[in-house]
């Protein structure tokens, strides 16, 4: 019986297999991109402090005291680490070519890097201990299935997502300052808003998109955009200090 | 013959002494009594200490301040470095015993404030029957020093306590039934009767007890009468605590007109 | 084998043995059970000894056998060993039963209380006299609406009661270890199954401080819930009480005999 | 022959298991077994939102996420039927959850279960694997103290301490910042307790919650670890081991009587005297005030572990609890305000974290009883107005002990006379150590310690940082303390004469059978 | 209830309405009196019943033993009809010296029924003093006749003096309602006083203790005589007479138990309170030795039953089967004693979860031990039933049918008895209270149907052999000891319970006692007390036998007769 059960779990793992070859990606090369910037208005807040002194490994990282990432608030006043991803309006027909390579989430100095991230549903998150001190890393979604991991040292611990969901929120909770934002979704049109403010989307087929604007803090803002054939078009989302 | 007997005996006294281990064996309860006291002639000490005790921590009301520190000075245990009432009492006032100034004190409580407190305190001869103010005289007494109330103390202060009434509040009624000399003046009622000790009306007094500035608010004159009359018949929300401490007496010692003047008067204050 | 099964002294002795043997280590294997207090085994033992004493002496002839394997012990120089090891080892229990006596160990004292103390006929709740003799859940006569009241009652319990007497409404809850008494077990047919409502009204109102002296030494940790609940709530959670266990309250015996004046309760 | 077996298995369709070894999971009869035990705390909806919930801490679990703490399967993958089952049977020790094993049949038990999981889509999703891991067995040796050096050695070095504290008591750096996946306050297990142990205190309990982790709090899973050979299986279990070495070999048995040795020489004034090594230790379970307003229906000490010796003169009594805060502790003041906030109370203003001391009450009768077997004592909880209990309180700031009488808890009168008292808190635990002569100065109002007799005592404890104070405590009932005296030898003498008697009249019996018998 | 303020003020009329007895106080002395003067009070109604009867079997049945035995009792009564004077006016000195103030009370109210209990007290004592003195003169045809009507009327004083007695005690118990303590007793109508609620069922209660009583006592006596007998004469006397005493009080027995449930029900309507209190308040632990004197009283009667079928011929066929009925009763025993509450410490109530056992605690209730009762009387009376049959073998053509019917009955009762005590598990308190009825109705139906069809089938019965009278071992004779000391102490402790549910009053909730011995004492003490007041009186009643000695010699029947028709 036992036997018999090892085989059907085999053939049905063939089986699935076979299922995710066949499928085809679409072609993604060409397509329209969607830029933009994240504009900032108000005063900047202060970031808390986060005191370090019990992981003297992780504050010898630093000079200064590090503060919370929360809210970043570039030198051109635009606003980084917020998440911009089409929401809704790919085609039906779409299929997100199979996810290559490894994301990667490092902790660093006790903190995330980076500290809001997408990945492709099914594509490898790659949690990387660099300090060499405990962290647990927990995700803590509510459509996957959330796991909670310790890496007392430095190694790397392998992690794949099954259902889109934005966000994941990740944590450490040795050290409770320690937090990464986690998109999971099912192609790859997304972006994070960097060191300028400024993100862009990609290959984009056409359509009429809804595209989401994340911040941890302010919340989340949306527009709708239209591309046709490879044109680029511009999506500024402003947020303003609360 | 005399084995036989002997044998009976044996199983006569066997039979008897097993029931009576088992009965033994088993948990003993007796039932309780209430505790009837006679304040006759022949009252010891003991009794009266006891029953005094019981008027302290029950009708008496008197742990609401003494027993917390802060609204009046501790009794039964030390006060600032003298020790508790029994030691200290005789001490107090030059030329007085300890019986003496104890009984002034609960007769005329605002004669002998203790300096750091305020004068709160209610009459007490006026709430509590004569036997039940010696009992509790008895019982402060025991804290720390010698109990000398007897029984001859009772009936001849009942007379003391009369007439150091008329002292206080002027000309009362016979029996003392009455406050403020009779007066239907419901301010002068409120104030002799002591309400202010407990209650907080128009900025005086104390907040043991619900405040009465509004309390036409809260409740109607029938109400306020009735809460007099028989205070356990409703208790206000929060105060289920201090359920049992207002006395019972103020019915008995207003007359009708100072009665229906304090409610009036009460039942105003919205 | 078969000497020993017809011979009554060997009878009683396996009597005794079988008794024991049931009652200290059969009955608590039984499903629900629970060992058997000490005092109870003994009861339990003295009565079946007293049975197996009547059995082996009402019959002249089985006394007389009865008799024989002791008289034998007594007499019998071949049981020489036999005899002074009983000799000995008698003396020594006796020797130890005294020692047991006499010995200074201190220990606590035991706790009794009887479980249905008198109620008084009338109590005060919140300054409301309410009498209790005849007294039946109020709640009762609005059918319509119990199932309200049975939600309001569950929620009471869970908010009130729940720490002391359990998920399972049967003493055990997870604050139960700190008290003793053990909170009652309503589960238990001998608890509410046997009073009236307004018994069970009495108790929730008054908890341990309101018990009469003749139930202690009682430390019964029941709060006075009416400095907590409202009187609809208290007879709400005794609705409860009663529909979750499935025991229905012991109702007042009619006394409508007509027999003058009394019966009738307190005036 | 064995391969076209085989080619034939593999063709064949998987075999369905025959209808009657699939249990019948009926989540009609289900829902009413739910309804009727579980919805009070889980809630109507399965979201631990019952009537109940509000004032537990840990709080019922929320079935919606479906994440369990006690799973046998990796972390972030749904439980087992059989986890699920275990939890029902079992219960979840050191919180509100009972076990059900006994309370509900077999069937009602199975059936509530599977309606619970009807609470979340997880359950329905057919691509989520549940399997159970594979777990080895404990190494033997596990209680030598090589092994414990070992798993000492990677308790530090995996980083246990960081929220379970150097000793196990839950009092690491990290621990005041713990939070459950639903934002809750939690802690750190206290290491030392491990009959609480919500998955079970066993060895093997503790090796499947470090390979599991305990899902939605933050203890996670170290199977990554072993699974890339950072950690060796063996290693792993040695830790567990020493886990579980924290904790007493047996769950504390509660006996009701603290029998106070008398000593020679002066009695040991210090906790840290080795002298209490050798004095037989006391456990007992402190639960929360839920008697008198405010209530505490989560109270931070579970219990006390209780010492006395005597010298003929003076008594002293030695307390130990764990506590992880040396209140008051400003590190644990967020904690607090959370803890505050979470577990409703009586008051309907949420209540504020201030800088609460811990508190230790120890409590006797105001007078012994002398009738009815010594069975009357006051109201376990600090006495009555005309009740007095005797007691002694210690707080941790200032640090010191007072003595008084307590008439009801809203009640404490001081006197004069104090216990003298030394404490010391050692990586979360407390040890007081508090000392009186036995016969009192003030007969009047303190109680006597008289040896040879049960003395009723009751313990009373306040964790300042959990925001106790008043009547927000942790409280036990009556227990006895016997000051014993050594065995005088007068003792002796009636057992021996009983003895003799008996031996006399059984020579007599022996000798009159006898004589009977050569006469007949 | 106790307000101090009250009590304190209450306090002032108490002085001077108590005395205080030396050495060792009031209440023992009242108790010590009261108690003694009770039981002979009830020896000297209890034996006139058993006189008269056994006079009228002699007379009927002309069987001239009775007559003797008959005789022999009424000797008795002499002397003890002075000691229950005796101790009667010691009563009446104690409490209008110790208790004035509540004497002075109950006087106002009784005084009319007092002066005829006094009154009827003399006709009794001329009665009685004709009865015995008029025995060999009116020995014959219709003299004999008018002799046994003087025997009827001393019963009848009797009895109207213990009725009349009870009423003043259940007065103390239960007052007629619209009494109040403010009431003048003065104005109260005796009548009204008299018919109070619990009377009647007192009444029947004490008649038929006092049969029991009375045949315990005799029983103790033939067994005294026996034991002491030098002839065999005399000892086959003494053992016929015992067991006589014996069945009597075995008989009666089996009915007291209704009396009481009757009793206990009127007590229960009238206060619920008391009700409580006598059940599951402080009085709860008493039941638990009632209970164990029952269990006795049930052992001990069997036993006597089954050594006494060694001397009847025939009776072997049925010795087999009587440790089946000792089965039943052992079982019975457990199940009746076994505690509702039980005595255990903290670990073992940890282990059951409180003081009731999980499994056992089921035996602790009603529906077991009303269950087990009625199944020991069941079993007491198929004992009493295979002794009849012992040395007969009945003769009518019917017989097997008969038996067959007599086992059927015997089933069915059992049955119904089981029946309603396992379903009184099921049902709801007030339900089950109504079982007990139905159990009681069976047993009562099974002995009397079972009785009468037995009396039939002895109808010239033919005899197995003359019954060996005096062929005893003497340990069945300590047993017939141990039956009449039990019996007397519990009536000594159902006097305790009835009187102890008034707790503190004189006068329940009418007259207060205020006296330093109000508490109901604990039962500890209570039972010192009762062993003494036993210890007392049986030394009295040794006494009055040996004076019963020393005026006449023995009046055994010296010619041994055939075969004896056993039973009545």
């Amino acid at each position: 019986m036992r036997k018999l059960g090892v085989v059907a779990v085999g053939a049905a793992a063939l089986g699935l297999t076979l299922a995710a070859w066949t499928r085809q990606p679409s072609p993604t090369q060409g397509g329209a991109t969607i830029s933009g910037k994240m504009k900032f208005t108000g005063t900047k807040p202060a970031m808390p402090k986060i005191d370090m002194s019990e992981e003297p490994k992780c504050k010898a990282k630093y000079q200064g005291v590090p503060t919370d990432e929360a809210v970043v608030v570039n030198a051109n006043g635009t606003l980084g680490n917020v998440f911009v991803y089409a929401k809704s309006g790919l085609p039906a027909s779409y299929q997100a070519a199979a996810p290559s390579g490894d994301v990667t989430l490092d902790q660093d100095g006790c903190r995330y890097h980076p500290h809001v991230l997408g990945i492709l549903v099914g594509q490898k998150l790659a949690i990387k201990n660099s300090d060499g001190i405990l962290h647990n890393i927990k995700a803590k979604g509510v459509k996957n299935r959330p796991f909670n991991i310790s890496q007392p040292t430095n190694m790397t611990s392998e992690r794949t997502f099954s259902v889109p969901e934005v966000m994941v929120p990740l944590e450490c909770n040795v050290h409770g300052w320690m937090h990464a934002w986690l998109a999971v979704l099912p192609h790859p049109f997304f972006a994070v808003s960097g060191a300028d403010g400024s993100f862009s989307i990609k290959g984009l087929p056409p359509g009429t998109y809804t595209i989401e604007a994340w911040h941890e803090k302010y919340g989340t803002q949306t527009a709708t955009v239209t591309v046709a054939g490879s044109e680029t078009k511009t999506a500024d989302f402003s947020f303003a200090a609360k | 013959m005399w084995a036989t007997n002997a044998k009976i005996v044996g199983i006569v006294l066997g039979t008897l002494a097993l029931y009576t281990l088992i009965a033994n064996k088993i948990p003993q309860v007796q039932s309780e009594v209430p505790q009837a006291l006679s304040l006759g002639a022949n009252v010891t000490p003991e009794q009266l200490v006891a029953a005094g005790e019981k008027v302290f921590n029950g009708i008496g009301g008197c742990t609401t301040c003494h027993g917390l520190g802060t609204r009046a000075p501790n009794l039964l245990t030390d006060e600032t470095g003298t020790g508790p009432i029994g030691v200290r009492c005789a001490k107090r006032e030059p030329g007085k015993s300890c019986k003496q100034y104890l009984y002034e004190s609960l007769d005329q409580p605002t004669a002998y404030v203790v300096a750091g407190y305020q004068p709160i305190m209610p009459v007490m001869t006026k709430q509590l029957s004569p036997a039940q103010v010696w009992s509790v005289i008895a019982f402060l007494e025991s804290q720390g020093g010698t109990v000398d109330v007897t029984a001859s103390d009772i009936p001849s202060t009942a007379t003391t306590s009369a007439t150091s009434t008329t002292a206080t509040g002027g000309a009362g009624a016979a029996g003392g039934a009455a406050f403020a000399g009779g007066s239907t003046d419901p301010k002068a009622i409120i104030q002799a009767a002591g309400c202010l000790a407990c209650h907080k009306l128009e900025g005086q007094g104390q907040v043991i007890a619900p405040d009465l500035t509004h309390v036409g608010s809260r409740r109607d004159a029938e109400s306020i009468r009735k809460k007099i009359l028989d205070p356990a018949s409703s208790i206000a929300k929060g105060y289920e605590k201090l359920a049992g401490i207002m006395p019972k007496a103020f019915g008995t010692m207003m007359n009708a007109a100072q009665l229906e003047a304090v409610v009036q008067f009460l039942a105003g204050h919205k | 084998m078969r000497r020993y099964t017809e011979h009554p002294f060997w009878q009683a002795v396996g009597i005794l043995l079988v008794a024991y043997v049931v009652v200290v280590w059969v009955v608590p294997l039984l499903p629900g059970s629970a060992i058997v207090p000490k005092s109870v085994v003994l009861q339990y033992m003295a009565t079946v000894l007293v049975g197996v004493l009547i059995y082996v002496s009402d019959s002249e002839e089985r006394w007389q056998r009865f008799k024989e394997p002791i008289t034998a012990m007594l007499v019998e120089p071949r049981l020489r060993p036999v005899r002074s090891g009983v000799l000995v080892v008698v003396p020594v229990l006796v020797g130890l039963v005294a020692y047991g006596q006499v010995q200074t160990t201190v220990a606590a004292p035991p706790n009794l209380r009887s479980i249905h103390p008198a109620p008084p006929t009338e109590i005060t709740f919140r300054g409301k006299a309410i009498s209790l003799t005849g007294l039946e859940n109020p709640l009762r006569q609005h059918p319509d609406s119990l199932p309200a009241y049975l939600a309001d009652g569950k929620r009471v319990y869970y908010q009130n009661c729940l720490p002391c007497h359990g998920d399972h409404l049967d003493g055990q809850g997870h604050f139960a270890s700190g008290f003793n008494p053990l909170p009652a077990n309503f589960q238990d047919n001998g608890t509410i199954a046997q009073l009236t409502e307004s018994f069970v009204f009495w108790r929730i109102a008054k908890g341990g401080p309101g018990l009469p002296r003749e139930g202690t030494p009682w430390n019964s940790a029941m709060p006075k819930w009416e400095d907590f609940l409202t009187e609809r709530e208290i007879w709400s959670v005794i609705l409860f009480l009663y529909d979750q266990t499935g025991w229905t309250p012991r109702t007042w015996e009619k006394t409508g005999t007509g027999d003058g004046g009394r019966g009738t309760g307190h005036d | 022959m064995i391969d076209a077996l085989l080619a034939l298995v593999l063709v064949a369709p998987p075999v369905p298991r025959p209808s009657f070894l699939v249990p019948v999971q009926d989540t009609t009869k289900g829902k009413a077994v739910y309804v009727k035990w579980c919805a009070g705390c889980h809630g109507d909806g399965g979201a631990g939102d019952g009537a109940a919930a509000a004032h537990m801490l840990p709080r019922p679990r929320n079935f919606t996420g479906a994440i369990y703490k006690i799973r046998t399967t990796a972390s972030g993958q749904l439980p087992t039927d059989a986890d699920l089952l275990h939890a029902i049977d079992e219960g979840l020790p050191g919180s509100a959850m009972p076990g059900w094993r006994g309370r509900l049949s077999d069937a009602e038990r199975r059936d509530a279960m599977s309606y619970i999981k009807t609470f979340s889509s997880f359950f329905a999703d057919t691509s989520q694997h549940v399997v159970a891991l594979k777990f080895s067995s404990p190494p033997g040796g596990g209680t030598g103290t090589e092994a414990l050096k070992v798993g000492r050695q990677f308790y530090d070095s995996i980083g246990c301490r960081k929220c379970h504290g150097d000793q196990g008591r839950g009092d690491g750096p990290s621990a005041p910042t713990l939070k459950d996946d639903a934002g809750f306050p939690i802690f750190a297990a206290d290491l030392h307790q491990s009959w609480r142990f919500r998955g079970g205190g066993t060895v093997e309990d503790i090796y499947r919650r470090l390979r599991t982790g305990l899902d939605g709090t933050p203890m996670p899973s170290f199977s990554d670890l072993v699974d890339q050979k950072f950690l060796t299986d063996q290693e792993l279990w040695r830790l567990a081991q020493y886990v579980r070495s924290l904790s007493p070999a047996k769950p504390p048995e509660v006996r009701d009587v603290i029998h106070a040795p008398q000593i020679a020489g002066a009695v040991p004034a210090s906790p840290d005297d080795s002298a209490w090594a050798r004095v037989d230790r006391y456990w007992f379970p402190l639960v929360g005030q839920v008697i008198h307003k405010e209530r505490a229906f989560a109270p931070a000490v579970s219990g006390v572990w209780v010492q006395a010796v005597h010298d003929s003169t003076t008594l002293a009594l030695r307390v130990s609890w764990d506590d992880r805060t040396q209140s008051p502790d400003t590190a644990w003041l967020g904690f607090e305000q959370r803890l505050l906030e979470t577990v409703a109370g009586d008051d309907s203003a949420s209540l504020r974290a201030e800088r609460w001391p811990d508190q230790l009450a120890v409590q006797f009768p105001h007078r012994l009883a002398g009738g009815a077997g010594g069975m009357e004592r006051p109201y376990f909880l600090m006495g009555g107005p005309s009740d007095p209990v005797y007691q002694w309180r210690w707080t941790s700031q200032p640090r010191r002990a007072v003595a008084g009488l307590a008439r009801g808890i809203d009640r404490f009168d001081t006197l004069p006379g104090t216990p003298a008292a030394q404490a010391v808190h050692d990586h979360g635990e407390w040890r007081v150590v508090l000392t009186r002569a036995l016969a009192p100065s003030d007969t009047a109002n303190e109680v006597p310690f008289d040896a040879g007799r049960a003395i009723p005592v009751a313990f009373f404890a306040w964790d300042g940082s959990s925001g106790e104070h008043g009547s927000r405590m942790a409280v036990s009932t009556w227990y006895f303390l016997a000051l014993d005296r050594p065995t005088p030898p007068s003792v002796f003498i009636s057992p021996v004469l009983a003895m003799l008697v008996t031996l006399g009249l059984g020579l007599v019996v022996v000798r009159r059978a006898q004589r009977r018998g050569t006469t007949r | 209830m106790a307000d101090p303020l009250l009590l304190l003020q209450a306090a002032a009329d108490t002085s001077r309405a108590y005395g205080e007895f030396p050495v060792i106080g009031a209440r023992q002395f009242i108790w010590i009196t009261a108690e003694v003067h009770l039981m002979f009070a009830a020896f000297v109604l209890g034996v006139p019943m058993f006189a008269v009867v056994t006079e009228a079997i002699g007379i009927f049945g002309k069987d001239e033993r009775y007559d003797r035995l008959s005789k022999e009792f009424t000797r008795l009564l002499l002397v003890a009809y002075s000691a229950t004077a005796i101790w009667g006016a010691m009563l009446v000195f104690g409490l209008s010296t110790l208790y004035p103030r509540f004497w002075a009370y109950l006087t106002a109210i009784f005084a009319p029924s007092m002066w005829v209990y006094a009154a009827l007290f003399f006709i009794e004592s001329f009665t009685l003093y004709l009865y015995y003195y008029g025995w060999d003169r009116w020995k014959k045809g219709r003299a004999k006749l008018w002799h046994w009507t003087l025997g009827i009327l001393l019963n009848v004083w009797g009895t109207i003096v213990m009725f009349i007695a009870n009423s003043w005690l259940t007065y103390m118990m239960s007052p007629p309602r619209d009494i109040t303590p403010t009431t003048d007793p003065t104005t109260i109508k005796l009548w009204h006083a008299i018919a109070n609620a619990t009377w009647m069922p007192i009444n029947v209660h004490r008649v038929i203790a006092n049969v029991v009583f009375g045949g315990a006592i005799v029983g103790a006596y033939a067994s005294y005589r026996f034991l002491a007998a030098r002839t065999e004469e005399e000892r086959a006397h003494y053992d016929w007479m015992g067991y006589v005493g014996n069945f009597i009080a075995m008989s009666a027995l089996i009915v007291l138990p209704f009396a009481g449930y009757w009793l206990g029900r009127e007590i229960y309507q009238y206060d619920q309170s008391m009700g409580i209190t006598m059940m599951g308040g402080f009085m709860s632990w008493l039941w638990v030795i009632q209970a164990f004197l029952i269990a006795v009283l049930f052992l001990t009667g069997n036993y006597y039953l089954w050594i006494g079928m060694g001397r009847i011929p025939g009776a072997e066929r049925f010795q087999p089967y009587t440790k089946y009925l000792l089965i039943v009763l052992v079982l019975g025993a457990i199940v009746w004693g076994t505690p509702h509450t039980m005595i255990a410490d903290s670990k073992e109530l940890a282990a059951m979860g409180g003081s009731h056992h999980p499994f056992l605690g089921a035996l602790g209730v009603m529906s077991a031990k009303n269950t087990a009762v009625n199944l020991m009387i069941l079993t007491t009376f198929l004992s009493f039933l295979l002794y009849r049959r012992a040395n007969v073998r009945p003769v009518v053509p019917w017989a097997r049918a008969g038996t067959l019917i007599q086992a059927g009955m015997f089933a069915v009762a059992a049955g119904v008895v089981l029946f309603y005590g396992i379903r009184g598990y099921f049902v709801e308190a007030i339900v089950r209270i109504g079982y007990s009825v139905y159990q009681v109705l069976a047993v009562l139906a099974c002995i009397l149907f079972v009785t009468v069809i037995d009396v039939l089938m002895a109808r010239g019965a033919q005899s197995l052999g003359a019954i060996r009278w005096g062929k005893m071992p003497p340990r069945s004779q300590y047993a017939l000891f141990i039956l009449a000391v039990t019996f007397t102490w519990l009536m000594g402790l159902m006097g305790f319970a009835r009187s102890g549910i008034r707790q503190y009053w004189h006068v329940w909730q009418v007259m207060q006692d205020t006296s330093a011995y109000a508490a109901t004492p604990a039962l500890g003490y209570a039972s010192k007390m009762i062993s003494l007041c036993v210890l007392i009186f049986l030394s009295l009643v040794a006494f009055v036998f040996w004076l019963g000695g020393l005026a006449e010699k023995s009046t055994f029947v010296a010619t041994e007769r055939g075969a004896q028709h056993v039973g009545h």
